[in-house]
């Protein structure tokens, strides 16, 4: 189907039930219950699911695939954000061309970027690619304020231009006058759950780009950015030129990244300079590192995992920690909350950073791995495991 | 006319003469080995031969075209294809994928941007890479992890990379090096098997004498850089200057 | 496909009440929409406090966490009541905000404008709050401040200090307790004329972001109207730790006044070098050199150490301040956590409570009514003396402190002393002066 | 020409620092090949250690003061170091004062243990694995260590000033023949940048002139063949890594007069750090400490308003620029070797 194979095809119908039931399937605890707390089916983080997927999704297709590990592609996300807001301020709301505007804004400083860059590999390709976003966000974050409004980031004023503004149009995000911010409720008893526009907006582009990275990592151009990875030396004496390679994959994933933060920026139109900096850049790192570098479905994982952690872990304070533990003696209450306290709220922090070490100790391929550990149980305790079939590892799951 | 002449090429390295004023010249459909002791320049000529190395000065002629200040990638789109001492293979990908790479890099050149076909639905160019598996008995591993094969399968994709490339002239960076006999055994006879089959210019560097008399129609000797000889394998096992040279250490 | 805009949290409240299980599923119960975002129809209220609690000014957060707590606690009738007993408003008995109880979701802005606006984003779409406090700078201020316009929420900022969070990025729906740039430059120039003299010439650095330049501003016009010559203005890199090479060359520019406009590390870092570079022991032109940090905090006060000795500085609020208010409320945090407040724990406690008595006397959470409850309201007993919520931008006016490092602290808590207090007329300014000008109120927005 | 000397040695001084942790990184990235992004958080908790030593100095007994009150009205509860109440106020405060040198003694043995319990613990595991989960698993580990600090010391920055004795600055312009007053420059300055020099020259001269150091040097190059020769060269890169712990740590403890610690100094000198290491070649001590101080120098220089005036913001750019220049001029950095991290 679309041109992909049946595995592909199976995993592909299984992110667009998982993005397009998202709403529902996030928010497994009745709304009023004390668990509530662990629902994330919330419009502004599930965007920010899809959105930082989109981010890892790309960034995979450049160091999944390639090996090269940019340190840097934070500055396309700013740049993406920039400019989409820019073309709010100018134009209108409407997102179309704030998006599409994005995408090329981000795919033309990644040539520059990636140009130059890839005159060097391994970590001197990644400090290259660090230095180039760390002076990005120095820049945005002073000298360049006129063109980025600094600090307090790039918002739309009403007394922007906007020039192709209509009379009755919005003054919010929309889509040809479907606003992002619209959504409707779904009651079920006590559960609620919402279905946002802006959502499926993002969800829906997420599921075209995974749909495009699934097609580039099953072509022969994917092929051959796994060769550069594998053995870059062994490629140019089989009459491949690696460098343009590397760049298109680095332009790419750069456009993508544009992608990512023309949608932050359509569903929230205020850029940050934060968006470039290198913590920026390290996370994107991070959640494909996480999720499994290299495999398809890992660097979603990875992204829904981190912004998971950051929004809901960090909003556990004390007060709900002692509502959970309310029914227990005053003593261990007590005990309990301090030692939970260290973990959430304040502490997030902590539970992050153990995360990652647990993950990469035990899962060295990532969340994906993880999976596929429980799935291989599985069917041997149904007996069904098929010798030799590890051994061959498809080198792309 | 050699489908590969080298001219007058002389390399520096420091104070050091790598190589001084080599010339050699391979004929088309032979194997040729080039053979010298430790130091003698044999890695720096074959290095230059294939775009690593910039001579000083002379000429590299391939095929009626100057390979000089091209790079490795392009050389090898001219037709000289190169198989290293230990085998450089891509280690991450199966093995069916190793020889479909190749595959691909003949049919779209250095670089093409198929970015939305599916590799699986290229049908030539997987019956291609099928058909050279099958002739390196190989068909069966076609799935598995290349960096899991043995060395000596290592050397057979190896091998099969070049040759389904369909190079005019096959480079062979001492094949066997390292090698127990059996492997060297096995290789030879691979090699013999593809001198047989294959209408297919090679050019031998070897240290191992046994590999190189059972193969070669033409052998140059280089020491310190030079060419001292070159004749038939018959002539240079009772040639003087050789035995002094180099096959005085060597049992033949 | 329809575009309606309503809230889930009032819906599902009623519903919840209501319905109590899957007795009556009500499908897309849209029709039903609430007057405005996330009218409380249960029997509690939600407010978001939104505050750093990683990063540079985690301790800032979360200082401002225990105070909003302890209103919230005021608020709900438990602990002593702290300002309740002095507010001017007595609208307020302790039975929560309308006779709803008042519970609380907390969150990290990280300091970061994306952050901030996604944590106040879960409160306002998934705990339904209606109003959010809180902050540690200008920058997260003034976005989750156009947030919170869009959305439909009450803003009450934290610590903003930036002459554009009620100046050109003011916003209908958004108030702003602390004090701000110009504020601090009017308050400073009198007693800095008083210590150092009309004929002084001062050297600038400033933090190369929105806040530092609007400072810098603030600062020079403050001090060039005393007759004060501006040597120079050098912006300095956000974060750039090691001050050394901004410092060094001041000692020859032929100021002998250095002003720091900068806030948190920067300012702990940059004043603790000026010192080690021995500028204070210096003299220029006949004078002392001298160094002044226009925006003090305790707590970069307690990191800069024994550098702030004698240091010349303005903040919004000090517990040593004597009012029956400060008393009041330095008693129930001090009782409470064991330290006296901090300025930014004392807005985010004064806020807390000012909305919930806006909500009371407006009868009403519509965002709209409390906006029309706190326009132009004029209140005492929370601190500062009487003070005044303009109408015109939303900034409040009030008497403002300058301090000095003190040179004998006796215990942590007292390394700053209140210098003088400066009434409210001498730091007061018209709505359209230049510093503040370009920005729009705009209409209030309850949301739907 | 003042300004130009003021600006020389502020960039040695940060130099020094720079070099100090480059040179630390450089260590574990040669000798175990391992990217470290943890070292960071070792420069941290070298400099938390001097604020652990200050607070053991300050270790206290509290009298009440019934004359005052304190701000809830009760009477002041004033609280006296025992070193004082010994030694009297005045000997008592100086001795406390240095506590940051003293500190020293606490950091060789504690960053040596981190180092070695981090060595044994985690990184040895992850000698064969690739950078990238090296880079996860460190950094995880970098945040880890910072919260856990943050835990017992808060997230404020807390001064930690240099003893009296070396306090304030000297005349520095006078030793250069410039007129009295011209060029001041703090003391403590001078001493962390005479302290670099010790810990680096005693880094050359350990790894140069003893038999260890020669060992791990030849690994260095190339580890397996020291490991052909019999030579149990893990143990030895596992007392290496302590020794790169503890260099990193000293840099922080004697930073911190400079610079009032807090629990995220680490990460933010952790990019600064890698970019040092990069610029001067991976692998590379000498170039280590040749980038450190180069880009200390010309940071320094950049931040001149003269410069400024020219090139705005400059200064915030300035060592990514050089990096830069670097890196497309000079492949492999500075002094780098071929093939090291290039893949």
């Amino acid at each position: 189907m679309l041109g992909i194979g049946k595995r592909d095809t199976t995993i592909l119908l299984v992110v667009a039930f998982m993005a397009l039931a998202a709403p529902i399937i996030l928010n497994p605890f009745p709304a009023n219950s004390a668990m509530a707390q662990f629902n994330a089916g919330y419009p502004d983080l599930m965007q920010r699911f899809v959105i930082f997927g989109i981010f890892a999704i790309g960034f995979n297709i450049l160091f999944g695939l390639t090996g090269y590990l940019s340190f840097g592609h934070a500055a396309f996300l700013g740049a993406g954000s920039y400019a989409a807001v820019w073309m709010f301020k100018l134009l209108s709301f409407n997102v179309i061309p704030a998006v599409l505007l994005s995408i090329v804004v981000a795919a033309l400083f990644s040539v520059l970027i990636g140009f130059i860059s890839l005159r060097r590999s391994g970590i001197y390709f990644s400090i290259l690619t660090l230095a180039f976003a760390q002076m990005s966000y120095n820049l945005a974050y002073s000298v360049l304020t006129p063109l980025t409004n600094g600090e307090t980031g790039l918002q739309v004023y009403t007394s922007d231009p906007q020039y192709l503004r209509g009379e009755g149009d919005p003054i919010v995000t929309h889509l040809f006058g479907l606003e992002m911010r619209a959504k409707e409720t779904l009651e079920l008893g006590p559960w609620a759950f919402d279905f946002s526009v802006g959502y499926y907006f993002c969800a829906i582009l997420m599921l075209i780009s995974f749909y495009i990275s699934i097609r580039i990592f099953r072509s022969p151009f994917g092929l051959m950015l796994r060769a550069v990875k594998s053995n870059n030396h062994r490629l140019s004496y089989t009459g491949l030129n690696s460098r343009p390679y590397a760049l298109t994959a680095f332009i790419i994933s750069g456009a993508y990244a544009g992608l990512a933060g023309g949608l932050l920026a359509a569903m929230d139109p205020l850029a940050g300079a934060e968006r470039m900096q290198w913590t920026a850049s390290g996370e994107v790192v991070l959640m494909t590192i996480l999720g499994g570098a290299g495999t398809l479905i890992g660097p979603v994982l990875g992204a829904g995992f981190i912004k998971y952690c950051e929004n809901i872990f960090s909003k556990i304070n004390e007060n709900v920690l002692h509502s959970w533990f309310a029914a227990l003696p005053d003593g261990l209450e007590t005990g309990l909350v301090w030692v939970a306290s260290k973990f959430v709220g304040e502490g997030w922090h902590l539970t992050l950073g153990l995360m990652f070490m647990l993950v990469v100790i035990f899962l060295p391929g990532g969340l994906v791995e993880g999976g596929q550990r429980i799935g291989r149980a599985l069917r041997r305790r149904r007996g069904q495991d098929e010798p030799g079939r590890s051994a061959a590892k498809e080198p792309a799951e | 006319m050699g489908i590969l002449e080298v001219k007058g090429v002389n390399k520096n390295f420091g104070g050091l003469k790598a190589l001084q004023d080599v010339n050699l010249s391979v004929q088309e459909g032979t194997v040729h080995a080039i053979i010298g002791p430790n130091g003698a320049g044999k890695s720096t000529l074959l290095n230059v031969l294939v775009g690593k190395l910039r001579p000083d000065t002379g000429s590299v002629m391939f095929d009626g075209k100057s390979v000089l200040g091209r790079k490795p990638h392009e050389i090898n789109q001219m037709g000289i294809s190169r198989v290293f001492q230990t085998p450089e293979i891509f280690t991450d990908l199966s093995v069916l994928e190793n020889v479909l790479i190749p595959c691909f890099a003949r049919r779209d050149g250095a670089f093409r941007m198929h970015a939305f076909e599916s590799v699986a639905h290229e049908g030539t160019i997987n019956e291609e890479a099928e058909q050279i598996l099958a002739d390196v008995n190989m068909a069966d591993k076609r799935n598995l992890h290349a960096g899991s094969l043995s060395r000596g399968d290592k050397r057979r994709l190896e091998m099969a990379m070049c040759l389904v490339q369909q190079p005019k002239l096959l480079l062979l960076d001492e094949p066997t090096a390292g090698m127990a006999r059996a492997d060297t055994n096995n290789t030879i006879d691979l090699l013999k098997e593809i001198k047989e089959t294959r209408p297919i210019t090679m050019a031998i560097i070897e240290h191992d004498m046994h590999v190189v008399f059972s193969l070669a129609e033409r052998i140059t000797v280089l020491a310190q850089g030079t060419p001292l000889v070159e004749d038939t394998p018959e002539n240079i096992k009772g040639h003087p200057k050789v035995r002094e040279a180099y096959l005085g250490e060597a049992q033949v | 496909m329809t575009t309606r805009n309503f809230t889930r949290r009032g819906v599902m409240k009623s519903t919840a009440v209501t319905a109590g299980g899957l007795a009556l599923p009500t499908i897309f119960t849209g029709s039903s929409a609430a007057a405005f975002t996330n009218e409380p129809t249960g029997s509690t209220v939600t407010l978001g406090f939104n505050v750093p609690q990683t990063g540079a000014y985690a301790e800032e957060g979360l200082d401002e966490l225990r105070a909003q707590q302890l209103a919230v606690e005021h608020l709900n009738g438990e602990g002593d009541g702290g300002m309740l007993n002095t507010f001017s408003s007595k609208v307020l008995d302790g039975t929560g905000i309308m006779g709803k109880r008042v519970e609380f979701v907390t969150g990290d802005t990280q300091t970061k404008s994306d952050v901030a606006r996604a944590t106040a984003q879960s409160m306002i779409q998934k705990d339904g709050a209606v109003m959010i406090n809180g902050g540690s700078s200008s920058g997260v201020a003034i976005a989750v401040q156009g947030l919170c316009q869009e959305a439909g929420v009450i803003f009450m900022a934290g610590l903003t200090h930036s002459n554009d969070t009620t100046g050109k990025d003011k916003k209908r729906n958004g108030f702003r307790h602390f004090f701000n740039g110009y504020m601090s430059g009017a308050a400073l120039g009198p007693v800095l004329e008083q210590a150092y003299g009309n004929e002084r010439r001062a050297y600038h650095l400033t933090a190369d972001y929105t806040w530092g330049w609007t400072q810098e501003e603030s600062m020079i016009a403050a001090t060039e109207a005393l007759g004060w010559e501006t040597v120079e203005t050098v912006l300095t890199p956000v974060g750039a730790g090691d001050f050394s090479s901004y410092i060094a060359p001041v000692m020859n520019s032929g100021a002998d006044v250095l002003i720091l406009n900068h806030y948190g590390g920067d300012m702990v870092n940059s004043l603790t070098q000026a010192v080690q570079f021995g500028l204070r022991d210096r003299q220029v032109n006949g004078n002392n050199f001298e160094i002044i940090v226009p925006l003090y905090s305790e707590l970069m006060a307690a990191g800069a150490g024994e550098a702030i000795k004698g240091v010349y500085g303005s903040m919004n609020w000090n517990w040593q301040l004597q009012d029956e208010g400060t008393a009041a409320f330095t008693r129930s945090f001090g009782e409470k956590y064991g330290f006296p407040p901090s300025g930014s724990a004392h807005t985010c406690y004064v806020q807390t409570l000012l909305y919930a008595d806006a909500v009371t006397r407006a009868g009403s959470f519509n965002p709209c009514a409390v906006v029309e409850a706190l326009e132009g309201f004029e209140f005492d007993g929370m601190g500062n003396g009487p003070t005044l919520y303009r109408a015109e931008d939303h900034q409040c006016f009030k008497d403002v402190l300058v301090m000095k490092g003190a040179e004998n602290p006796t215990t942590p808590f007292d390394n700053l002393e209140i210098v003088e207090v400066t009434p409210v007329e001498q730091v007061m300014y018209e709505p359209d002066h230049p510093m503040f000008a370009g920005g729009d109120l705009g209409e209030c927005n309850p949301g739907e | 020409m003042d300004a130009i000397i003021l600006q020389i040695l502020n960039g040695l001084d940060k130099g020094s620092a720079y070099a100090l942790i480059a040179l630390g990184l450089t260590l574990i990235f040669g000798t175990l090949g391992v990217v470290n992004f943890a070292h960071g958080a070792l420069f941290m908790i070298g400099a938390f250690c001097a604020v652990t030593v200050q607070r053991l100095m300050q270790l206290s007994h509290t009298e009440i003061d019934e004359s005052r009150t304190d701000f809830l009205g009760n009477p002041l509860q004033v609280e006296v170091p025992y070193l004082e109440s010994w030694f009297g106020p005045e000997l008592g405060q100086a001795l406390i004062s240095w506590s940051v040198p003293l500190a020293i003694l606490l950091a060789i043995p504690v960053m040596m243990l981190v180092g070695w319990i981090m060595e044994r613990g985690l990184i040895q595991h992850f000698y064969k694995r690739p950078h990238a989960d090296q880079i996860l698993v460190t950094f995880g580990l970098a945040i880890v260590l910072q919260e856990i600090i943050r835990q017992f010391y808060g997230a404020n920055p807390i001064p930690t000033p240099a003893p009296d004795a070396l306090r304030g600055s000297v005349d520095f312009g006078v030793w250069l023949g410039f007129g009295p007053g011209v060029i001041f420059y703090p003391v403590w300055r001078f001493v962390y940048f005479l302290f670099s020099l010790l810990i680096i020259g005693g880094v050359f001269a350990f790894l140069q002139f003893t038999t260890f150091g020669m060992v791990v040097r030849a690994g260095m190059a190339d580890r397996e063949t020291v490991g052909l020769l019999g030579i149990d060269i893990d143990k030895r890169f596992t007392l290496m890594f302590g020794i790169a712990a503890a260099v990193a740590g000293l840099a922080g403890v004697m930073y911190t007069p400079i610079l009032s610690p807090n629990y995220h100094m680490g990460m933010d000198f952790l990019v600064l750090s890698f970019v040092v290491v990069v610029v001067g070649g991976m692998g590379s001590l000498p170039g280590a400490v040749l980038s450190g101080f180069l880009l200390g120098i010309v940071q320094s220089f950049a931040s001149m308003n003269e410069v400024k005036a020219i090139l705005p913001g400059i200064d915030q750019i300035i060592i990514y620029l050089v990096a830069i220049i670097i890196l497309l001029t000079r492949p492999r950095g500075l002094l780098g070797r071929r093939g090291v991290m290039e893949e």
